[in-house]
């Protein structure tokens, strides 16, 4: 069992575990996270795609392109709190 | 200007470009909306004569362009295309005139008369179409402007009426282009050739071809009101007077009838159609509905409805002319297709101006009507008693060369086929006439609102009753219809 | 590096949605002029594509594999064509349709940075990057559904959202998977690659992914609602062009991959199937105008789907261009369509169908572009539906595939019976009380959605040329 | 002389009749009516036949023409016709449907011309045609409950009539191979196609069993209108059937014998029906249908043995004349006679009207008597077996006629008719103008055409055919009764209830299906929606997807064929990879004909 090989399952048990909260949590923060480690997960096997026998310096451009994820990510998770706490709101005042 | 290589295409452009205008309109521009009317009309007439006068000198007309690999968009100005463009042309002048006269006071005329032409020249296209796929193009557009006619009054019954309306022509259509298509996947080309272009095909696999006369003609056949598909039209009936006149009884149904002509003789070519053992059961189904068509339309007492049931039959003639296989019998086809269409057109207005003019809209409310209003129900009359064959008169003519074209195909049962229809026919027409003309109207009944019918109203059926006579009576005339069609038939029959 | 034109596609817009963000005043000229300037760039990059057959940029000099290669063939130019178009004549709409000034301030850079987005998927050449596309153009297009800012929209949108970003990163997931086993990312190199097993995992879940995005039954279940609820433009925007990104993102990875099997492939064309079926049920159901629009997307979605399964494994080479066909014809028409739909609640004030006909408002041009439009959907001549319509069923009866026939025809019915609940609706007079102005309602407005119906209506006698066009520089390998 | 002078003939009536829409024209036009039959008159006398002249562009190619026959029943219809109009113009003169009756008439006028003229078929049973249905008018014209029964009754005749007769000629067009009636006279037509034209004309002719509508639409019609439909309408019938069947040219033996046999009972089954009638003009309607019973034994004789129809068609033609004019005398002295007002002028009439009548029953020397020897002497060129019985039929329907016309006489006086006020004299004018025509008959007939007017022969052979003939048709009069008494549509709707009834129980049946399927597709959906979200079955379906793709390319690495290659190289590139087995391509190839061909045919 090489180190990438558990990393790399590892990353695919992170986006089982996000995937499976994504499909059943209710709550409306909950999924958001679960996507969160989805994402997570698919960086992991991205990064292990960089990984190379150790003389070889790993491929860079896997983490170019986890970087970008990431930031795709966040800017997503951003959106979709936004829109979590204007409808919040909205819901509370339909409350008052 | 001797030649003009797009003048089918002009013909088509008149009236469909007549119609965003028309649509465009403000309500009140009647004056406007009257003269554009009538002046695109006039033109349409006028290139159609033009048309027609090349065409006889022996100028081909063929307006293509590709749509599909391999497949056209193709406008054809054969003979038979001819007799059925220059039939809707002078009809929807005439119509056009009398719809006007006939919602002077009604609402929503921009839009009628929009979708109006929008039909006239789906009804060209359909007459022109070069091949199945742009007939088809055709015939599904004049459904969909159709529609909002016959729902023009805008009632429950009406939405009902063109709900029904809908379901069967679009089922129809939609059959038609399943036809369509598997026509192309099988001929690899859905081109109207005189003589047919499945003799092949039928020679090696007679029951794909079979099952193709059937779709095809089913499908067709919705609109053609062939029994048991013809339960739209009399439901139809409750769009204004000259929707009913131009559309159901001339552009619609027989656009129908046209399709069924096109696809007998000219994608599967009659000797093809008769050795896949098919023309005998259109004809016996053309003959259930000449027969129960008849039946119907006694037991009316709604005078359009009566009209309508007697469309059902009547268009039918044309299917059976057709199926007979005999030349004859075509030309008594193609003829009855002209004819019926100045009959039925006649009655229809006739009958839209008695509703218009006296209120009358049942049998029962007929005494006494000819007195009342007797240039319509001369025309009226004429009409009914050509519908019954008497000479000279078109109905006549028709029936004539039906009668001796099924002894042409052996057929002799076809001669007392027409003998009971016309029997029929008389039953239902005969006590219209006699309630109209020799009952007295009682005060209740005839005369609860007088009111006087425009010219634009009296002067329609009254001409196309004149051309009931004269296609009738001068049917041995050069350029006469009856002469046309025997042209015609000598180009399908290639002889 | 020189500026050419396909840069400019991409580019042109995203620093015009950033312009647009900062001048907040001046959005809609922004937006306008930058959406017009995009249509230029189409252009030229469409006369380029007709002389070459395709056209390959590397942007900012790096190549592939490591770098990040544009890429123009006729399918993809006809797609941008079709989202530069369309997108133009729905921003001439949504001038009227957008009265509020927080909605106009937002919409421009929303729209421009999803029109980013779809340009970037259309001329992206490597997965990873239409990863970073579609995530764009979700976060986009949630923000266009949540516009109207009620309540309903933005649960609409939070769910839109949530599928859309798991769509996304199923996707990534895939790309993952064929990084791990490729080494590479663009087409060429899936075109080469051997089956593998990773290989048949990344593609589940690339499909997947690209299913939850497209909204094929059963993954449809966020789309009525975010479509119905967002306001009329952005309506036309998420039905005509969004959906299609994913689309065609499909198209191309089921032709660059290996072959999908047999199997899959019926399982996508059985999915259509449900989803026109279940899509018609429901839209018969409707009661409000914009939400039976929205179930026609889903249904119409299903029959793009059949389209490519129309003739099987072996016809998947033909058939994605009837899909192809059905993409362009359902995007200009369903834009249209929302637009009227849009104009006719603007006008009669709700757009319960039912109550249609107790207007005494008929906005006539707005229910005739409406109507043009559905021809087009539901598929008759000569519309460019109809072209599509026709390839799907001739290809299915010449492959002896007469399953996908009968569900068309069921479809086409279906469409024909929930579209004619409306006609009702707008011809209907009887329950009016006092005269039905016939001519009201008509506006400056009607000129866009209109156009988008006249032109779903007579592309359809062009079917043969863009045909020929889109067939322009498919294969991969053959370009330069 | 041209097509035009035909043309005018026909045609003067018509004019007169569009003429006549005009309300101010109407007194001179009803001054000018007895001048609308002028111009056959005149044509008649001054043509010396044959003659014939051609409009190509008519219809299917029109045909007119005159020849020693038509001339005859030219001059003489255009007579009663003459005779016919002057009366109507008194009679009708304060009636208030003048000018109906008027358009009637002449439009009855011309076709009853018109066919006398034509020489095809079209123009033939166009005027036919024309004249049958415009006699409607007539004969409904009083529209009391009477005139109304029996103008139903005639109409439902009519018709039949027509219909069958369009049959006929089609036929014989078809056989003769041209729609000349002339051809169709010298060509071997098929029996089926003799039978039609005979039974067509026979409704005419009033011939039993076809008659039953003749004495009530006599009976109810005006007396003007009376005596053209008695004198010289259905004359039409018989001159069709000496137009149109090959008469003397092929032999018909059972045609033959059935008309002669229907002659022979019409001749005194008609004196049996006509007594009981309880007024004059049925009397003399039932009369009429007895004379046609002569005319029909002569015609039967003919189509027994073709070579005795030289005997016997001068003999049937003068025959004709003679019923014609002193019928329409009898009508006309039935109005005469009503008009009068002091019982002097009714004597006066009485004894005017007994000329006609004994002219008719056949006193000697007139020409009654000189037609039935003439005729009996034809009908000894026919069958031998037939002559005795022929001989004394002829001989007793003398005395058969005779009793009609007593009995008519005795209904004057008994049930006097009805007349509007007018001048006495001048209905009385007309009358005895027509009473002298047919005594002086005899003389005027070799004046008119010296050959026609030269006849005398011999006859034979029968069978017992008309028995069930006449069991056929008297099960159609009996529905034909059944009809008439419970009004026509109510009959036809009577056939037409189970067919009704059963798409109607159809239609329920349909509706209640409808219905529920209705409820049905309104509850599933809600369900299933309902149910769908419940169990968030769409985010579920991600994660089945996902696996169902799995399986499914699992599943195919592991079999052995599969088609590897991306798509776009299958059609583009294929040799250039390499990758595809060739068993692949030719079962490509193979499919594509199979599909396109096979696939529908399952």
């Amino acid at each position: 069992m090489t180190p990438d090989l558990i990393y790399g399952l590892t990353g695919i048990a992170v986006f089982a575990i996000g995937l499976t909260g994504a499909l059943c949590a209710q709550d409306r923060l909950r999924r958001v996270l679960a996507l969160k480690l989805c994402s997570l997960g698919a960086g992991f096997l991205l990064v292990v795609a960089a990984w190379r026998e150790p003389p070889a310096a790993p491929d860079p451009v896997p983490h170019a392109l986890v970087i970008t994820g990431i930031v795709v990510m966040i800017s997503a998770t951003a959106v979709a709190l936004a829109l979590i706490r204007r409808l919040q709101s909205l819901e509370a005042e339909d409350d008052d | 200007m001797t030649d003009m290589p797009l003048l089918p295409l002009f013909i088509l452009l008149t009236s469909l470009l007549a119609s965003p205008i028309l649509f465009a309109l403000p309500e009140r521009a009647a004056n406007l909306r009257t003269s554009i009317n009538l002046g695109v009309a006039a033109i349409k007439v006028a290139l159609v004569a033009w048309l027609g006068w090349k065409v006889s000198q022996g100028v081909v007309y063929d307006v293509r362009f590709t749509v599909l690999p391999g497949l056209d968009f193709k406008l054809q100005a054969d003979p038979l295309a001819l007799l059925f463009v220059s039939l809707s042309a002078i009809l929807w002048l005439i119509t056009t005139v009398y719809s006007v006269g006939y919602l002077e006071s009604g609402s929503h005329r921009a839009r009628f008369f929009g979708f109006f032409s929008l039909c006239v020249a789906a009804t060209v296209g359909v007459a022109m179409a070069g091949n199945l796929f742009t007939f088809l193009i055709f015939y599904e557009l004049l459904t969909l402007a159709t529609y909002p006619l016959v729902i023009h009054r805008g009632s429950a019954e009406a939405l009902r009426a063109g709900r029904i309306y809908l379901i069967y022509t679009l089922a129809g259509g939609l059959v038609l282009l399943l036809g369509t298509l598997g026509l192309w996947i099988v001929a690899g080309t859905t081109d109207f050739v005189p003589g047919g272009i499945l003799a092949d095909v039928a020679a090696e696999q007679r029951l794909v071809a079979q099952m193709l006369f059937v779709v095809l003609v089913g499908a067709v056949g919705v609109k053609a009101a062939l029994f048991p598909f013809h339960a739209w039209l009399p439901i139809a009936m409750v769009a204004p007077a000259p929707v009913s006149a131009l559309l159901h009884a001339v552009a619609v149904v027989k656009a129908g009838a046209f399709g069924i002509m096109r696809i007998v003789y000219e994608i599967f070519g009659i000797e093809t159609a008769q050795a896949l053992g098919m023309t005998a059961p259109l004809a016996a189904l053309a003959a259930i509905t000449i027969i129960f068509g008849s039946l119907k339309a006694i037991t009316q007492d709604d005078i359009k409805k009566r009209l309508a049931y007697s469309t059902v039959s009547q268009v039918s003639y044309i299917t059976l002319g057709v199926a007979l296989a005999s030349p004859i019998a075509a030309v008594g086809a193609l003829a009855h297709l002209i004819h019926q269409g100045l009959m039925k057109i006649t009655m229809f207005m006739a009958a839209g101006n008695l509703a218009e003019g006296l209120g009358v809209k049942k049998v029962s409310q007929m005494n006494g009507v000819g007195r009342a209003m007797p240039g319509t129900m001369l025309a009226f009359t004429a009409a009914a008693l050509a519908m019954i064959g008497l000479p000279p008169l078109a109905g006549f003519v028709s029936k004539w060369y039906l009668a001796q074209g099924g002894l042409d195909a052996g057929a002799v049962w076809v001669v007392a086929l027409l003998l009971g229809s016309s029997l029929l026919n008389a039953i239902y027409f005969l006590p219209m006439l006699y309630r109209a003309w020799f009952r007295d109207g009682t005060e209740t009944e005839a005369a609860p609102a007088r009111q006087r019918i425009g010219w634009m109203l009296a002067a329609p059926p009254i001409t196309t009753a004149l051309m009931v006579l004269a296609v009738g009576g001068f049917a041995n005339a050069p350029f006469s219809p009856l002469e046309w069609t025997r042209f015609v038939v000598a180009i399908e029959y290639q002889e | 590096m020189t500026i050419d034109a396909m840069t400019l596609t991409l580019f042109l817009p995203l620093f015009g949605a950033m312009a647009a963000f900062v001048f907040p005043r001046v959005a809609t000229g922004i937006g306008l002029v930058t959406v017009v300037a995009t249509c230029g760039a189409v252009w030229l990059l469409a006369l380029e594509v007709l002389k070459a057959g395709a056209v390959v940029t590397p942007l900012g000099g790096w190549e592939a594999p490591l770098g990040i290669a544009l890429r123009a063939d006729g399918l993809s130019l006809a797609m941008l064509a079709m989202t530069s178009g369309v997108g133009l004549l729905v921003s001439l709409g949504a001038l009227d349709a957008l009265r509020d000034l927080r909605q106009r301030q937002y919409f421009w850079p929303l729209w421009l940075l999803l029109l980013t987005g779809m340009n970037g998927v259309y001329l992206g050449t490597d997965i990873f990057n239409l990863y970073v596309m579609i995530e764009v153009i979700a976060l986009a297009a949630v923000g266009l559904t949540v516009l109207s800012g009620t309540k309903e929209a933005l649960r609409a949108g939070l769910e839109y959202m949530y599928a859309s970003i798991l769509g996304a990163l199923l996707f990534l997931m895939g790309v993952g998977f064929v990084y791990l086993h490729l080494g590479r990312l663009d087409f060429a190199g899936l075109l080469e690659a051997e089956p593998s097993g990773a290989l048949s995992a990344a593609l589940a879940l690339m499909l997947v992914g690209l299913l939850l995005k497209t909204a094929l039954f059963p993954l449809h279940f966020w789309l009525p609602a975010a479509h119905a609820n967002a306001t009329a433009p952005a309506s036309a925007l998420l039905s005509g062009l969004v959906v299609k990104a994913a689309l065609y993102i499909f198209l191309r990875l089921t032709t660059y991959v290996p072959l999908p099997d047999e199997i899959l492939v019926a399982l996508i064309g059985a999915l259509g199937a449900g989803a026109v079926l279940w899509g018609g049920v429901q839209a018969l159901r409707a009661e409000r105008l914009k939400l039976l629009v929205a179930w026609s997307t889903v249904v119409q979605i299903g029959l793009i789907f059949i389209a490519f399964a129309r003739a099987g494994q072996v016809g998947l080479t033909e058939s994605w261009k009837a899909a192809a066909l059905l993409i362009l014809a359902h995007g200009v028409a369903k834009a249209a369509m929302f637009l009227a739909a849009g104009r006719i609640k603007d006008e009669v004030g709700h757009d319960i169908i039912r109550d249609l006909d107790r207007a005494e408002v008929r906005p006539t041009l707005a229910q005739f572009t409406f109507a043009l439009a559905a021809i087009s959907i539901i598929g008759l001549p000569p519309s460019l539906g109809f072209i599509g319509k026709w390839s799907l069923m001739e290809g299915a009866m010449a492959a002896g595939y007469w399953h996908w026939v009968a569900i068309t025809m069921i479809g086409t019915l279906l469409s024909v019976a929930y579209f004619s609940r409306v006609f009702a609706g707008f011809l209907r007079f009887d329950r009016v009380r006092g005269p039905v102005g016939e001519h009201q309602g008509w506006a400056l407005a009607d000129v866009a959605p209109l156009t988008l119906a006249i032109a779903s209506i007579s592309l359809g006698l062009m079917a043969a040329p863009i045909l020929s066009f889109i067939e322009l520089g498919y294969a991969l390998g053959v370009t330069p | 002389m041209t097509l035009t002078v035909y043309l005018f003939v026909v045609g003067w009536p018509l004019v007169m009749a569009t003429a006549l829409l005009i309300p101010q024209a109407r007194p001179i036009l009803w001054r000018m009516m007895p001048l609308a039959p002028l111009p056959a008159l005149l044509l008649g006398l001054l043509v010396s036949a044959p003659q014939f002249v051609t409009g190509d562009w008519f219809v299917l190619g029109l045909t007119m023409g005159l020849d020693d026959v038509s001339r005859l029943f030219l001059i003489f219809t255009s007579v009663l016709w003459i005779a016919a109009s002057s009366a109507a113009r008194h009679w009708m003169r304060e009636d208030p449907r003048a000018t109906w009756f008027a358009v009637m008439f002449l439009l009855a006028m011309s076709g009853n011309l018109g066919l006398i003229l034509s020489k095809d078929a079209m123009a033939f049973y166009g005027a036919f045609a024309l004249m049958s249905f415009a006699s409607y008018g007539l004969v409904v014209h009083t529209r009391d409950a009477a005139a109304r029964k029996a103008a139903l009754l005639y109409i439902v005749f009519v018709v039949v009539g027509e219909l069958i007769l369009f049959s006929g000629l089609v036929l014989a067009a078809t056989q003769a191979g041209s729609i000349l009636l002339a051809d169709m006279r010298t060509a071997e037509l098929s029996g089926l196609a003799v039978a039609l034209l005979l039974v067509g004309f026979g409704i005419k002719l009033g011939v039993m069993p076809l008659h039953f509508w003749l004495p009530p639409a006599h009976g109810a019609a005006p007396v003007p209108a009376s005596a053209v439909l008695s004198g010289a309408m259905i004359k039409a019938g018989l001159f069709g059937i000496m137009s149109a069947v090959p008469l003397g040219v092929v032999a018909y033996g059972d045609h033959g014998t059935v008309v002669m046999a229907a002659g022979m009972v019409t001749v005194f089954a008609a004196l049996l029906l006509g007594v009981q009638q309880t007024s004059a003009k049925p009397v003399l309607g039932f009369s009429s249908v007895s004379q046609m019973g002569i005319i029909a034994i002569g015609l039967g004789a003919a189509l027994m043995t073709p070579g005795a129809w030289v005997a016997i068609m001068p003999v049937l033609v003068f025959l004709a004349a003679h019923h014609g004019l002193s019928k329409g005398a009898l009508f006309l002295g039935v109005g005469a006679w009503a008009a009068q007002t002091g019982r002097v002028g009714q004597i006066v009439l009485t004894l005017a009207f007994m000329v006609p009548a004994l002219v008719l029953a056949g006193l000697p020397i007139t020409s009654g008597a000189l037609g039935k020897e003439a005729l009996k002497a034809a009908l000894t060129f026919g069958s031998e077996v037939w002559l005795p019985w022929l001989t004394l039929a002829l001989t007793l329907s003398g005395v058969a006629t005779t009793l009609l016309m007593a009995r008519a006489i005795a209904l004057i006086w008994l049930n006097p008719p009805k007349a509007p006020a007018s001048k006495p004299e001048a209905l009385a004018l007309p009358f005895l103008g027509l009473a002298g025509l047919a005594l002086a008959l005899p003389v005027i007939w070799p004046l008119l055409d010296a050959t026609m007017a030269a006849p005398v022969l011999d006859a034979t052979t029968g069978a017992l055919w008309p028995v069930a003939l006449g069991v056929a048709i008297a099960l159609m009069v009996a529905i034909t009764a059944y009809a008439q008494s419970i009004g026509l549509a109510e009959f036809i709707n009577m056939l037409t209830a189970p067919a009704r009834n059963l798409s109607e129980r159809l239609g329920n049946f349909w509706a209640v299906k409808r219905r529920a399927a209705r409820r049905l597709g309104a509850a599933v959906p809600r369900t299933i929606e309902s149910y769908t979200l419940q169990w968030r079955l769409g985010q579920t379906a991600i994660a089945g997807l996902i696996a169902a793709v799995l399986v499914i390319e699992a599943a195919s690495s592991l079999r052995d064929v599969r088609l590897v290659t991306p798509a776009l190289r299958l059609g583009l590139t294929e040799q250039d990879i390499g990758l595809q087995t060739p068993e692949v391509e030719t079962e490509i190839e193979e499919r594509e004909p199979d599909a396109i061909l096979d696939e529908p045919v399952e």
